[in-house]
């Protein structure tokens, strides 16, 4: 079953792109976005819709096939970007504070998530901190013990890692310190501990060294 | 039971033991903002008075029991603005387009400003990001390009994506395309049959 | 669970009380003792206080702070003896994470993060099986006698394996309608709009 | 629908499954599908071909082709994989998808195994792999070890499929975060901040004329 990758007739960036929702589903926090592999699914979409519009007669055989396709492909990116903004949404305040994780974010998604908060903090500046009494203007401004309400506190969590290339030894902080780890090796860890992992390219720029399961 | 304000804990369990958001409850928000300003304006006098001294634990003690309790009281009401935008979100993310009316009709003025002015930054959004993909309600993965779907009240007429208008009367089966079932779905507005 | 819906339990959980004894007497604070009178708070008065504040009085050495009876030596040896049996929702509905902060306000009281944590690990293999086994219904009483956060893992861990079965059986395709609006909408039916269902 | 780390539906699970490459006979004539995950065909009756999962459970549905089943869903192959399963305390490494694949085509394809018998005893062996591993998996995550490697080491779930992890994950994961909240590594550094140290609300705080207020307490301690 693991023949995917050897048949050159099939496009391994579907099942990647799928890898990389599977990842942004357990991660507690947000990865960076796959801009190569959504751009590469999102022009092939593109370019079959404008086929099944266009040079593909109505009467194709073939045409019920590609539109079930086109119906999996336009679910999977959905599924993906739905998980970035759903996230987004719950770890907005911690995002916009962190250039690195702001980094991670498409321009799109930056633009979204200030949206949001602005909207969040004049919501609430309208039903709570707006409405009470205070000796100076500026109690019309969160402060910042009321963001530090809104930051979830908990920022890590444990996931299942699958290793997918020898690791060596790697540090997985707890007491015992560091394990050796192989190729088809699953460790349950902190997330901040497999996170180097999971962000590490290959020598070559190709896959991670690690996926979530 | 000492007499610690307990107007906010009482809105964040009732906001915790409902299935979506309870009624907004605006008298209980007013009191428990009138404790909290309350409580402020006492400890405020409190180190203006003559005798306060901050040396004195006795004094002391005093305005950190006062300005926890406040603070606390104040945390508590922000998260139960804010928890409950999130219950709207979800639910904006689960049903997509616009919300029920019955779910509306639990909200604040303020929420219902959020709840339309939120549309906008998601309509943005998938605006930018193209393909016309509508990230909200988005059910399990497909398997067939058509789905089959029973009217369990009659509901009137509803335009589905494709821009057709379809006539829900009770009992009726149709076989809809996948993105036009979907939202009628998952509002409740027909069930779906599996072959 | 989401992290918004865990931002309120976590407020919740800092509601739950801890006994204190005022090191000093407090101007103002009679109020808080239920069994003082006028305005004074006295010194060596035993009062339950809020977690939330206990902790900022004890910053301030206003108070000690003592092991609250459902952490005390009763509870302790029940769960030593028998971890799965003891009745923790009745105990303290935020048994775990009101425990762990009385273990921080109590440093002296060396056993309690010991106690926690066998508990916790004794009764999640319980939990374990129950999840995995997939038993419908509830064997033993099991989710009366939860704090709130292992009933809130149980349930996902009972969903879990419920979505697996689902899919086992076929069923897992079929879309059904939000429950969010469900909820609305059966509520709506019930009790005339505008009016508030909020008990008085 | 808000946000929950690792809350996917087993349905998911079989969607990725689909996309497995699989070896089918058509009875039909197609030219060549140029589509996003590849090219596949063109398609001739009784010339086979390799096709993605799904397109070949499509086909299927329409009696346009039958499937053959990969080689590991024979009874001899699960008989020896039930086996292998029972003698060791490891997990045997199965494909990716073994569980979904195996479903899907005891549901769609039924008549691909041939008699109705041979069908039956494929799903009974299946069954009892499920069973034999779920047990193991009982046993491995009832015995937690904080530390050591990992926080259940580490090639004991070595061999797990996804969809099998899927279905514990969240309770699994919920519960060692609390256990590991409640026995913080003795000798390491784990950061008390995690804790709550100063209540929830940090050291700010929330109005701003407060601050003389609690500088005034500060000065004290």
């Amino acid at each position: 079953m693991e023949i995917d990758g050897a048949d050159p007739n099939v496009n391994d960036d579907v099942g990647r792109l799928m890898q990389a929702y599977v990842n942004e589903k357990c991660a507690p926090h947000i990865l960076p976005y796959e801009q190569q592999l959504a751009g590469i699914i999102v022009e092939l979409v593109g370019l079959q819709e404008e086929k099944m519009g266009g040079e593909l007669s109505a009467s194709d055989p073939r045409r019920p096939y590609y539109e079930l396709e086109l119906e999996r492909m336009r679910w999977l990116l959905r599924a993906y970007l739905r998980t970035r903004l759903l996230k987004i949404n719950t770890h907005a305040f911690t995002i916009l504070l962190s250039p690195e994780l702001k980094s991670r974010l498409t321009a799109a998604e930056v633009e979204y998530a200030e949206g949001y908060v602005t909207l969040v903090e004049e919501h609430v500046k309208a039903s709570v901190t707006g409405r009470l009494k205070a000796g100076d203007d500026n109690c019309h401004v969160l402060a910042p013990s009321d963001l530090a309400l809104l930051l979830p506190r908990q920022h890590d969590g444990v996931v299942f890692c699958r290793i997918d290339a020898d690791a060596g030894q790697v540090d997985l902080g707890l007491s015992a310190g560091s394990a050796e780890l192989r190729r088809g090796d699953i460790v349950a860890s902190s997330f901040s501990d497999v996170e180097p992992l999971l962000l590490s390219a290959g020598a070559d720029g190709g896959p991670a060294m690690a996926t979530l399961v | 039971m000492s007499g610690v304000p307990s107007t906010c804990s009482a809105l964040l369990r009732e906001l915790r033991t409902s299935p979506w958001v309870p009624q907004y409850n605006e008298a209980d928000v007013q009191k428990a903002i009138d404790e909290i300003d309350e409580l402020r304006t006492h400890a405020h006098s409190v180190a203006h008075l003559d005798s306060f001294s901050d040396d004195d634990p006795a004094w002391t003690s005093t305005l950190t029991a006062e300005i926890q309790i406040y603070t606390h009281a104040r945390a508590c009401l922000i998260a139960y603005a804010t928890c409950r935008l999130s219950k709207i979100m979800e639910l904006r993310w689960a049903v997509g387009g616009e919300l029920p009316a019955a779910n509306r009709a639990l909200l604040s003025p303020a929420e219902l400003k959020f709840a339309d002015a939120y549309d906008g930054v998601l309509a943005e959004y998938m605006g930018a990001v193209g393909g016309g993909l509508d990230l909200t309600n988005v059910a399990s993965p497909p398997k067939e390009l058509y789905v089959g779907v029973r009217v369990e009240r009659s509901a009137g007429a509803v335009v589905l994506a494709s821009g057709q208008v379809l006539q829900l009367n009770a009992h009726e089966r149709h076989l809809l395309r996948r993105a036009d079932a979907e939202p009628l779905i998952l509002q409740g507005l027909v069930e779906h049959c599996q072959q | 669970m989401s992290a918004f819906d865990q931002m309120v339990d976590d407020l919740l959980a800092e509601e739950e009380k801890v006994p204190c004894e005022f090191l000093h007497e407090s101007h103002h604070l009679g109020w808080l003792d239920d069994d003082g009178d006028g305005d004074m708070l006295a010194s060596g008065a035993k009062i339950e206080l809020p977690v939330y504040l206990a902790s900022e009085l004890l910053r301030g050495n206003h108070v000690d702070v003592l092991t609250p009876q459902c952490f005390g030596p009763q509870t302790r040896n029940a769960l030593k003896a028998d971890p799965d049996v003891v009745n923790l929702r009745d105990k303290n509905e935020f048994f775990f994470a009101h425990g762990l902060r009385v273990a921080e306000l109590t440093p002296d009281d060396e056993g309690l993060p010991k106690v926690l944590a066998d508990a916790f690990e004794a009764r999640y293999r319980r939990m374990l099986d129950t999840c995995l086994t997939g038993s419908d219904g509830d064997p033993g009483g099991l989710t009366h006698r939860l704090s709130s956060t292992e009933s809130k893992l149980f349930r996902t861990g009972l969903a879990g394996q419920r979505d697996y079965q689902r899919w086992k059986a076929g069923q897992a395709g079929r879309i059904t309608a939000c429950d969010m609006i469900r909820h609305a909408r059966k509520r709506q039916r019930c009790a005339p709009l505008g009016q508030s269902s909020t008990p008085a | 629908m808000s946000f929950v780390p690792g809350d996917i539906p087993t349905a998911e699970y079989e969607f990725f499954a689909e996309n497995t490459i699989v070896m089918i006979v058509p009875n039909l004539t197609l030219p060549v599908l140029e589509m996003i995950h590849g090219n596949f065909g063109p398609f001739r009756p009784l010339i086979p071909e390799r096709v993605p999962l799904w397109f070949a459970l499509a086909l299927k549905k329409r009696q346009r082709c039958s499937i053959q089943l990969p080689s590991w869903l024979g009874v001899d192959e699960l008989t020896k994989t039930l086996e292998a399963e029972r003698r060791n305390e490891r997990f045997e490494d199965l494909p990716q998808h073994f569980f979904e694949v195996a479903h899907l085509l005891l549901e769609l394809a039924r008549d691909d195994f041939g008699d109705a018998r041979t069908a039956h005893s494929v799903e009974g062996l299946l069954a009892d792999i499920e069973d034999v591993r779920h047990a193991k998996m009982r046993a491995q995550f009832a015995r937690v070890e904080l530390g050591a490697h990992g926080l259940l080491g580490v090639t004991r779930l070595r061999g797990l499929t996804p969809i099998e992890i899927n279905r514990i994950r969240t309770f699994a994961t919920g519960s060692l975060g609390m256990l590991k909240r409640l026995r913080p590594a003795e000798d390491a550094q784990t950061q008390p901040t995690q804790t709550l140290p100063a209540g929830l609300y940090g050291q700010q705080p929330a109005f701003v004329d407060d601050r003389a207020l609690q500088a005034t307490l500060q000065r004290r301690r």
